[in-house]
């Protein structure tokens, strides 16, 4: 929808205005596109913007269908900076970008190869294999379990690093992996959760969006039926303690035993100013990993061990240095483990 | 004209047009006096919707696009209804007819005269197939088509989406664009709406509601299976192959659902990716139908309308500060009016007494 | 895995995935014995759901324990507020009855979605933190073999799903209220000449299926997502609407398809684990519970009578 | 005079159509009181205004002297006034007891006390000599009991003013005698009846007094002992009717049906058609008559292709027939006036032009390479119309809307129209007043006269009497006796059709 969007509002266009088009889970997913709506409202306060047009707004999509729409939209409002959230909108960015050439758009969690298009892609294999370690090094039954929303190569990243970190700390330990094929069936989550546990798993990490839930649901469950009972959820995306409080008599406990956030506020945010000093990254792919802080362990770490903290820290440092190169696809998690013999 | 003269022609064309644009204005209606209630504008919001619906050329694109895979979705949803039967399944078909038409997009070379119909015919082939394993079990077994194409609909989202994965990419989470020659996309029309994903396929649909009245209406075949539809004993007595019409009515009905999915990986993406969940543009077709009043032409205007609803409600929570989730409720206002329209004719006819 | 062991895990987590199911389906199988179809289950449970979760979000603090089991009782109040829609517009307006289920879908998810902004400003509420136990039922679950099975790691409103499906069989089979609701759904002409109301018959029972719809809805929230939002109810309302079909309109028999597929579900689950389905891939496992239902559909369960008056407005005096 | 019912100057208006226009009808105690007229002259309705069921726009309704106003069925039953609905009002799945004790259970402890009801459903049933089992589901049960429970059903509810809506039209010969030994009974307890039927013999034999109306209007109320069938008659249709169809004697061809040795099982897997040999030649009338379920409806389903056969064979003009798909056999010949009109004669959501071409919408000239060619098809339809006397407002109007008489007169100009050499007639003229019988009669004998074979099935003995050139009684599935119509009694053909075989009975075909 170039026409509107490339002359429009010149004026008084001092400001720098951002904005972003989420996918249906809109800005409280509790995930990736909340955490990204948070880097585009700290970016906006920051620089005494105003949400809406002409400072940093966002549009929800209702179905895929809608990217292009809600794309062009903002395109049209003129905005100088703007980004599609989730690889599902790759292709959407990737056409109007083509479109609007004189336009900047990000896009995350895949990569648009566009002169216009910076991509921001995080690397969740390296944050998996830190909660991986935690996970080998806190189970007691040696049975882990690891819940995927949908077989795509971005949750096999998640899967592939993590199985990584525990095998490097625990060889013994085993991990049963499951998908739900969905992100949105709370009650699958659960039915597996509850499968997982009573075959004797006790942590269980999970990168299954609101099938989650059930994960959650499941093992708070179990653990208000049964407080002595050591039972662990590793959150995703963001930090998910305050989704595992349990309250059994009078005590307070947490079956989040960590998580592996993935910071795309922070992401989101460097972008914007980047661009707003000129230095916009145009057809460049910006990889968040360890070393960037872009991904890694939550800041509660009130239930992991001190001593499973410091082989994490030996870990996450190894692999910064690069002396461990963290498998993202199930193929290179077989060399990995061979590699480990 | 007189007062009288005008109530008494407002009565007379009350069936064919007035009721269900009365039921969309009470729609309209009730839909403000919800948005007055939690404190938004609805001149505001209705503006918006309206501009971003066919406010420029760009948003008439949209919202044509929008309306194609309607168009088919209700004309497979009114297919089966007319002959009798629930396709709770067109959301099913549909994928897997995206699923026929990107794979053919993506596999063959060839000159687009061939290319193109190759991709639909293999779209409608696939949803037909799809729809024939429930028509089977109706026809044969009795068993209830509802079950069946709900427990369909999963089967082909997790099939659809493990083919997607293992064999249109390389245990990727999308295939290729389809090939310019299966493509419905057309630089034409975009360039004329302003960058718009509007494309061919709206002709296509039209085609397919032609298509639907002239089979039913005009055609032998039609005539056979309305007859079933309305009553089974009757058509078998006058000789009709009762059990072969159930399939033919399901395997058409899933041809236009399949037919909808090649609208949506030949036209709107290109492509087709790992679907988290159903497109609802199946569901959706439910309701077109319904409003259409399983007609040919009625569908033509009620996919419109939808079209211009969900892709105008786009446009309210920018502008005035409404959730899109109103035009949901407004939808499901005027599905009501619809089909209260019993009462709507009945207050029409009280409002004729008093003009004679 | 033991067969034995394989039971303890698939048992429990079929009863509480059929829970939901059973009570929606219930509720369908009270508006479609009366002569009302009710496709509009889904947008109940949806109805249920969102009220259960803000009930018991906003009266936690003030409730405590006690506020899932209150949570559940206004959902079903306002469940079957809600079924007047589909009341009004099926039986006194002459509605078609797919088309006005529909509506009910549309307006249960928009409504409650819409109202969720409203109130909470996001789309989609917090986790609430008060919902029911896991328990193990005195002294059943100590009883070898079967006691793990059925008695432990269970919540009390899977067991009441199961207990109300044998009362609502009772009710239907057993009661003069029953009796009159199966000739108005069979034969509304003739439940009318014997003097029986039939609109308020089936007012009432398509109030009935809103609050057990609302119920279902509101069970499922509290015990399995914790919150809503726009994906909280996907599909489940149709699942209930298939199970009371494949139950051929039999309480108990809906309430044996929901565990059917419970069944289904977690077997397809646990499948993972065993060793010879290790290497199978998990589109096979996912599709599993759909392809077990359709066969046991065309296998052994075969053809479906629904009530005979079923869809049609009582028009009276109209043969 | 002691009246218990009067309806006074009753008016009910449907729409612009007048149905009840100032009808006057007087029941007296203990009497069973006729209520004559054409289909469509308003009986039903009239009786439904008096049940509850219809709100009468004029007029008023005494009951015992005293004005009622009669809101809906539970009054009625208060005011003791019970109906035997024209279509029944039974509930399929239910059992006879659950039927007759619906709306008014009783209860033990909440729950239905289903052996005290029982118990109730026996004791009344003896009391009134109507045999019913009240464990039996109605859908497995006969005509004729489905009625005794509706008789119950007022019974139960302590009505003693019983209107009875041509209870007689579905019954068997057998089941007509039983239901007037009933009804005299009834009386004789001191309750009072409105009878509704076409059937004048009925009336002149067990009525006392009969109230004619025609097109909505009250014409006549006589006393029976004054009056006689053809007054009747012309009273209700306006001109003189002829009962006794005209007809010379038939010219039988070469044989145009041959069944041999044929079986049918029904759905139960019992053979309903055991070994049934009959031969129906060109230019005669073959009459069936028998008892109902005795293989008479199993017979023409396999006739026309519906059912499959399990041996024997049928041939057409000499050409093997048996088991071909209908359409096949259609095609080869064979014309068919269903029994059931709605169910299996109509498509009655489909414009009455369209149901005129039921089975041949496909072949020239009304379907053309696969379209439909409209123009000629309502053209037949107008003319057939036209022909046959098919009362519509025009062809574009739906079955449903039609009156019984007029959808069957459609489905026989259809019939006819496609000139099949064998014309298979399963009660042809159930339901119909006497006027649309003799019109329906006629034209079967036209077909005679061109030299088709028509084979009629009825339970009327009077039709197959009047009708048949032979006459071919059935009984548990074979043809157990071929009589000449002119020198059979009705008292004869009564007890071939319940067993008792015919002295010389020689059973040839
Ligand atoms: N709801 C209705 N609206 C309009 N007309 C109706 C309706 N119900 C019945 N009719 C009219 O009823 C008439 C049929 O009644 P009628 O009593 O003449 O038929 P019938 O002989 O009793 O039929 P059957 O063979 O089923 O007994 C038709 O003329 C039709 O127009
Ligand atoms: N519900 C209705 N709506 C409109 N018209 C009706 C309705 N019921 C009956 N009629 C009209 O009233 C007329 C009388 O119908 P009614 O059923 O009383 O006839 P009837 O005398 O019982 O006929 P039959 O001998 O066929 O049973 C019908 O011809 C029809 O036109
Ligand atoms: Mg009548
Ligand atoms: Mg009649």
């Amino acid at each position: 929808g170039g026409q509107g969007g490339n002359n429009a509002g010149d004026k008084g266009k001092d400001t720098f205005s951002v904005a972003m088009v989420t996918d249906v889970g809109g800005i409280d997913d509790k995930s990736f596109n909340q955490s990204a709506w948070e880097g585009l409202q700290k970016f906006g306060k920051e620089n005494g913007l105003k949400k809406g047009r002409g400072g940093y707004d966002y549009l929800q999509s209702s179905s895929d269908a809608d990217y292009p729409t809600n794309l062009n939209k903002l395109v049209r409002s003129d905005f100088d900076l703007i980004y599609g959230i989730g690889y599902l909108m790759g292709d959407a960015v990737k056409e109007v970008a083509e479109q609007n050439p004189k336009k900047h758009f990000a896009i995350v969690d895949t990569v648009v190869e566009q002169p216009n298009v910076a991509s921001i892609t995080f690397k969740e294999h390296e944050g998996s294999f830190l909660v991986g370690v935690v996970a080998g090094l806190t189970t007691k039954t040696n049975k882990i379990g690891f819940i995927g929303g949908m077989e795509i190569p971005l949750i096999e990243k998640f899967e592939s690093g993590f199985l990584a970190g525990v095998k490097a700390v625990n060889p013994k330990a085993k991990v049963e992996v499951q998908y739900a094929g969905a992100f949105d069936q709370a009650d699958k989550g659960k039915a597996i959760a509850s499968s997982m546990y009573a075959s004797g798993v006790d942590v269980i990490y999970h990168a299954a969006g609101g099938t989650g839930n059930g994960l959650f649901s499941e093992a708070k469950d179990l653990k208000k039926k049964d407080p002595n009972r050591e039972i662990w959820v590793i959150g995703v995306d963001k930090d998910q303690s305050p989704e595992g409080v349990v309250k059994v008599g009078g005590k307070t406990y947490n079956v989040t035993l960590t998580s592996m956030v993935k910071r795309v506020d922070v992401a989101v945010y460097d972008l914007a100013k980047r661009a707003k000093d000129g230095d916009f990254p145009g057809g460049k792919t910006l990889e968040y990993g360890l070393q960037e802080d872009g991904v890694g362990i939550a800041p509660t770490q009130d239930n992991i061990k001190p001593e499973v903290l410091k082989a994490v820290d030996e870990w996450k440092q190894k692999i910064i240095k690069g002396e461990v190169k963290v498998p993202m696809t199930r193929k290179e998690y077989k060399q990995f483990e061979a590699s480990l013999k | 004209m007189k007062l009288s003269e005008l109530k008494k022609f407002f009565v007379s064309t009350s069936s064919a047009f007035v009721v269900p644009v009365l039921a969309v204005l009470l729609g309209m209606i009730v839909g403000a006096v919800v948005m007055i209630a939690s404190g938004y504008n609805p001149l505001a919001g209705y503006s918006s919707l309206l501009y971003g619906a066919f406010g420029d050329p760009y948003y008439i694109g949209e919202t044509i696009r929008q309306t194609t895979p309607y168009i088919l979705a209700g004309l497979a949803v009114a297919f089966a209804f007319r002959t009798g039967l629930f396709n709770i399944g067109v959301e099913g078909q549909l994928i897997v007819g995206w699923l026929a038409a990107v794979w053919v997009g993506v596999s063959f070379e060839l000159p687009k005269v061939i290319h193109l119909p190759m991709a639909i015919l293999a779209a409608a082939l696939a949803g037909a197939i799809w729809a024939l394993i429930p028509g089977i079990l109706k026809a044969y077994l009795r068993v209830h088509e509802v079950i069946v194409t709900i427990m369909m609909n999963y089967i082909a989202l997790h099939v659809t989406n493990a083919i997607i994965r293992s064999v249109l990419s390389d245990e990727g989470f999308k295939s290729k664009p389809v090939h310019e020659s299966a493509s419905l996309r057309s630089e034409f029309l975009e360039s004329i709406t302003y960058h718009s994903s509007v494309h061919y396929g709206i002709i296509f649909a039209i085609i397919g509601a032609v298509v639907m009245w002239f089979l039913l209406e005009k055609t032998t075949k039609g005539f056979e299976l309305r007859a079933v539809g309305f009553n089974q004993h009757a058509s078998q007595y006058a000789g009709m192959n009762v059990k072969a019409n159930i399939i033919l009515s399901m395997i058409i009905s899933g041809a236009f659902a399949g037919i909808a999915g090649a609208m949506e990986g030949l036209g709107t993406f290109g492509n087709i990716s790992v679907k988290a969940g159903f497109t609802g543009v199946g569901f959706d077709g439910i309701a077109v139908a319904l409003i259409g009043g399983n007609n040919a032409f009625g569908i033509l205007l009620s996919a419109l309308l939808f079209g211009a609803l969900k892709v105008g409600a786009l446009e309210m929570p920018s502008s005035a500060g409404v959730p899109t989730e109103l035009v949901d409720i407004i939808i499901a206002l005027i599905i009501f009016f619809v089909a209260s329209s019993y009462v709507i004719r009945l207050l029409l006819s009280r409002l004729k007494k008093g003009a004679e | 895995m033991s067969v034995y062991e394989v039971l303890q895990v698939i048992i429990p987590s079929a009863i509480f995935f059929a829970a939901p199911l059973i009570f929606t389906a219930l509720g369908g199988v009270f508006s479609e014995r009366s002569g009302v179809v009710n496709i509009g289950l889904e947008g109940l449970m949806t109805i249920g759901a969102f009220i259960g979760i803000v009930f018991n979000l906003t009266f936690a603090d003030k409730f405590g324990t006690l506020t899932p089991w209150l949570a559940l009782l206004v959902a079903m109040v306002v469940g079957t507020i809600f079924s007047l829609f589909h009341a009004v517009a099926s039986i006194s307006f002459r509605a078609d009855q797919v088309v006005s289920g529909v509506a009910i879908n549309f307006l249960a998810l928009g409504l409650s979605l819409f109202l969720v902004k409203k109130i909470y400003g996001k789309g989609q509420t917090d986790q609430i933190q008060v919902g029911f136990d896991k328990i193990d039922i005195p002294v059943l679950s100590d009883i070898p073999v079967i006691g793990p099975l059925f008695f432990s790691n269970m919540y009390i409103p899977s067991y009441l799903a199961i207990i109300l499906a044998f009362v609502v069989w009772y009710v239907i089979y057993k009661t003069p209220f029953g009796l009159r609701l199966r000739a108005v759904g069979e034969h509304p002409m003739a439940a009318d000449t014997m003097g029986i109301n039939v609109t308020k018959m089936r007012y009432i029972a398509v109030m009935i299926s809103g609050a057990l719809g609302g119920l279902g809805g509101a069970v499922y929230a509290m015990i399995i997502s914790r919150d809503f939002s726009h994906a909280t109810i996907s599909g489940h309302g149709f699942m209930a609407l298939a199970a009371m079909i494949f139950g051929k309109w039999h309480p108990i028999g809906a309430m044996g398809a929901a565990l059917f597929f419970g069944l289904a579900q977690s077997l397809s689950i646990v499948g993972k684990t065993l060793p010879f389905l290790k290497d199978v891939p998990t589109v096979y496992l996912l599709i599993a519970p759909y392809v077990l239902t359709i066969l046991a559909l065309a296998g052994f369960i075969g053809r479906a009578e629904a009530p005979k008056a079923l869809g049609t407005p009582y028009i009276k005096g109209k043969r | 005079m002691e009246y218990v019912i009067e309806m006074l100057n009753i008016r009910k208006v449907f729409g612009n159509f007048v149905a009840n226009d100032n009808i006057t009808l007087q029941l007296k105690k203990g009497e069973i009181h006729a209520l004559l007229g054409e289909n469509g002259a308003g009986k039903s309705t009239l009786m439904n205004v008096l049940f509850g069921l219809y709100q009468p726009d004029g007029g008023e309704i005494r009951v015992k002297g005293q004005k009622v106003n009669i809101t809906d069925p539970n009054v009625a039953n208060e005011l003791g006034i019970g109906m035997v609905h024209q279509h029944f009002m039974l509930v399929d799945t239910f059992t006879v007891t659950e039927n007759i004790i619906l709306g008014s259970e009783p209860k033990k402890g909440g729950i239905i006390d289903i052996k005290r009801a029982e118990q109730e459903v026996r004791e009344l049933s003896e009391r009134y000599g109507l045999a019913v089992d009240p464990t039996a589901k109605i859908a497995d049960i006969s005509v004729g009991m489905q009625q005794r429970v509706e008789i119950l059903k007022t019974l139960y509810r302590g009505a003693d003013i019983l209107i009875f809506d041509e209870p007689t039209a579905v019954l068997t010969p057998q089941e007509i005698h039983e239901l007037i030994q009933i009804m005299k009974k009834l009386v004789k307890e001191g309750k009072s009846i409105i009878l509704i039927t076409h059937k004048l013999k009925e009336i002149m034999e067990v009525c006392d007094r009969v109230t004619v109306i025609r097109r909505g209007k009250g014409i006549a109320t006589l006393n029976v002992s004054e009056t006689n069938p053809n007054e009747l008659a012309s009273l209700m249709v306006g001109r003189e009717v002829q009962f006794k169809t005209e007809k010379k004697p038939a010219q039988p061809g070469k044989p145009v049906l041959e069944i041999k040795d044929l079986v049918v099982k029904d759905a139960r897997g019992v053979a309903a058609v055991n070994h049934l040999d009959l031969t129906v030649h060109a230019g005669e009338i073959v009459g069936i008559a028998g008892v109902d379920g005795n293989g008479q409806t199993e017979l023409i389903e396999a006739l026309t292709g519906l059912v499959k056969v399990e041996s024997g064979s049928i041939l057409l003009n000499g050409r093997d027939i048996t088991n071909l798909p209908p359409r096949k056999i259609t095609e080869a010949g064979v014309g068919h006036i269903p029994q059931d009109r709605h169910k299996h004669g109509l498509v009655l959501d489909f414009p009455i032009g369209e149901n005129m071409v039921l089975q041949t919408y496909y072949k020239s000239p009304y379907s053309k390479r696969g379209i439909l060619n409209f123009k000629a098809i309502y053209d037949k339809a107008r003319q057939l119309i036209a022909e046959f006397d098919v009362r519509t407002p025009d062809e574009f109007t739906k079955a449903r809307a039609l009156s019984g008489g007029n959808q069957q007169k459609a489905i026989i100009g259809r019939e006819v129209d496609r000139n099949p050499d064998l014309l298979i007639a399963a009660q042809p003229t159930r339901g119909l007043d006497v006027g649309a019988i003799e019109f329906i009669h006629k034209r079967l004998i036209e077909q005679r006269d061109q030299g088709k074979a028509v084979l009629l099935v009825s339970f009327e003995l009077d039709e197959v009497m009047n009708v048949s050139d032979r006459i071919a009684v059935i009984y548990e599935g074979k043809i157990v006796a071929i009589v000449d119509p002119k020198e059979t009694t009705e008292q004869e053909l009564g007890l071939l059709m319940a067993g008792s075989k015919r002295k010389e009975a020689g059973v040839s075909s």
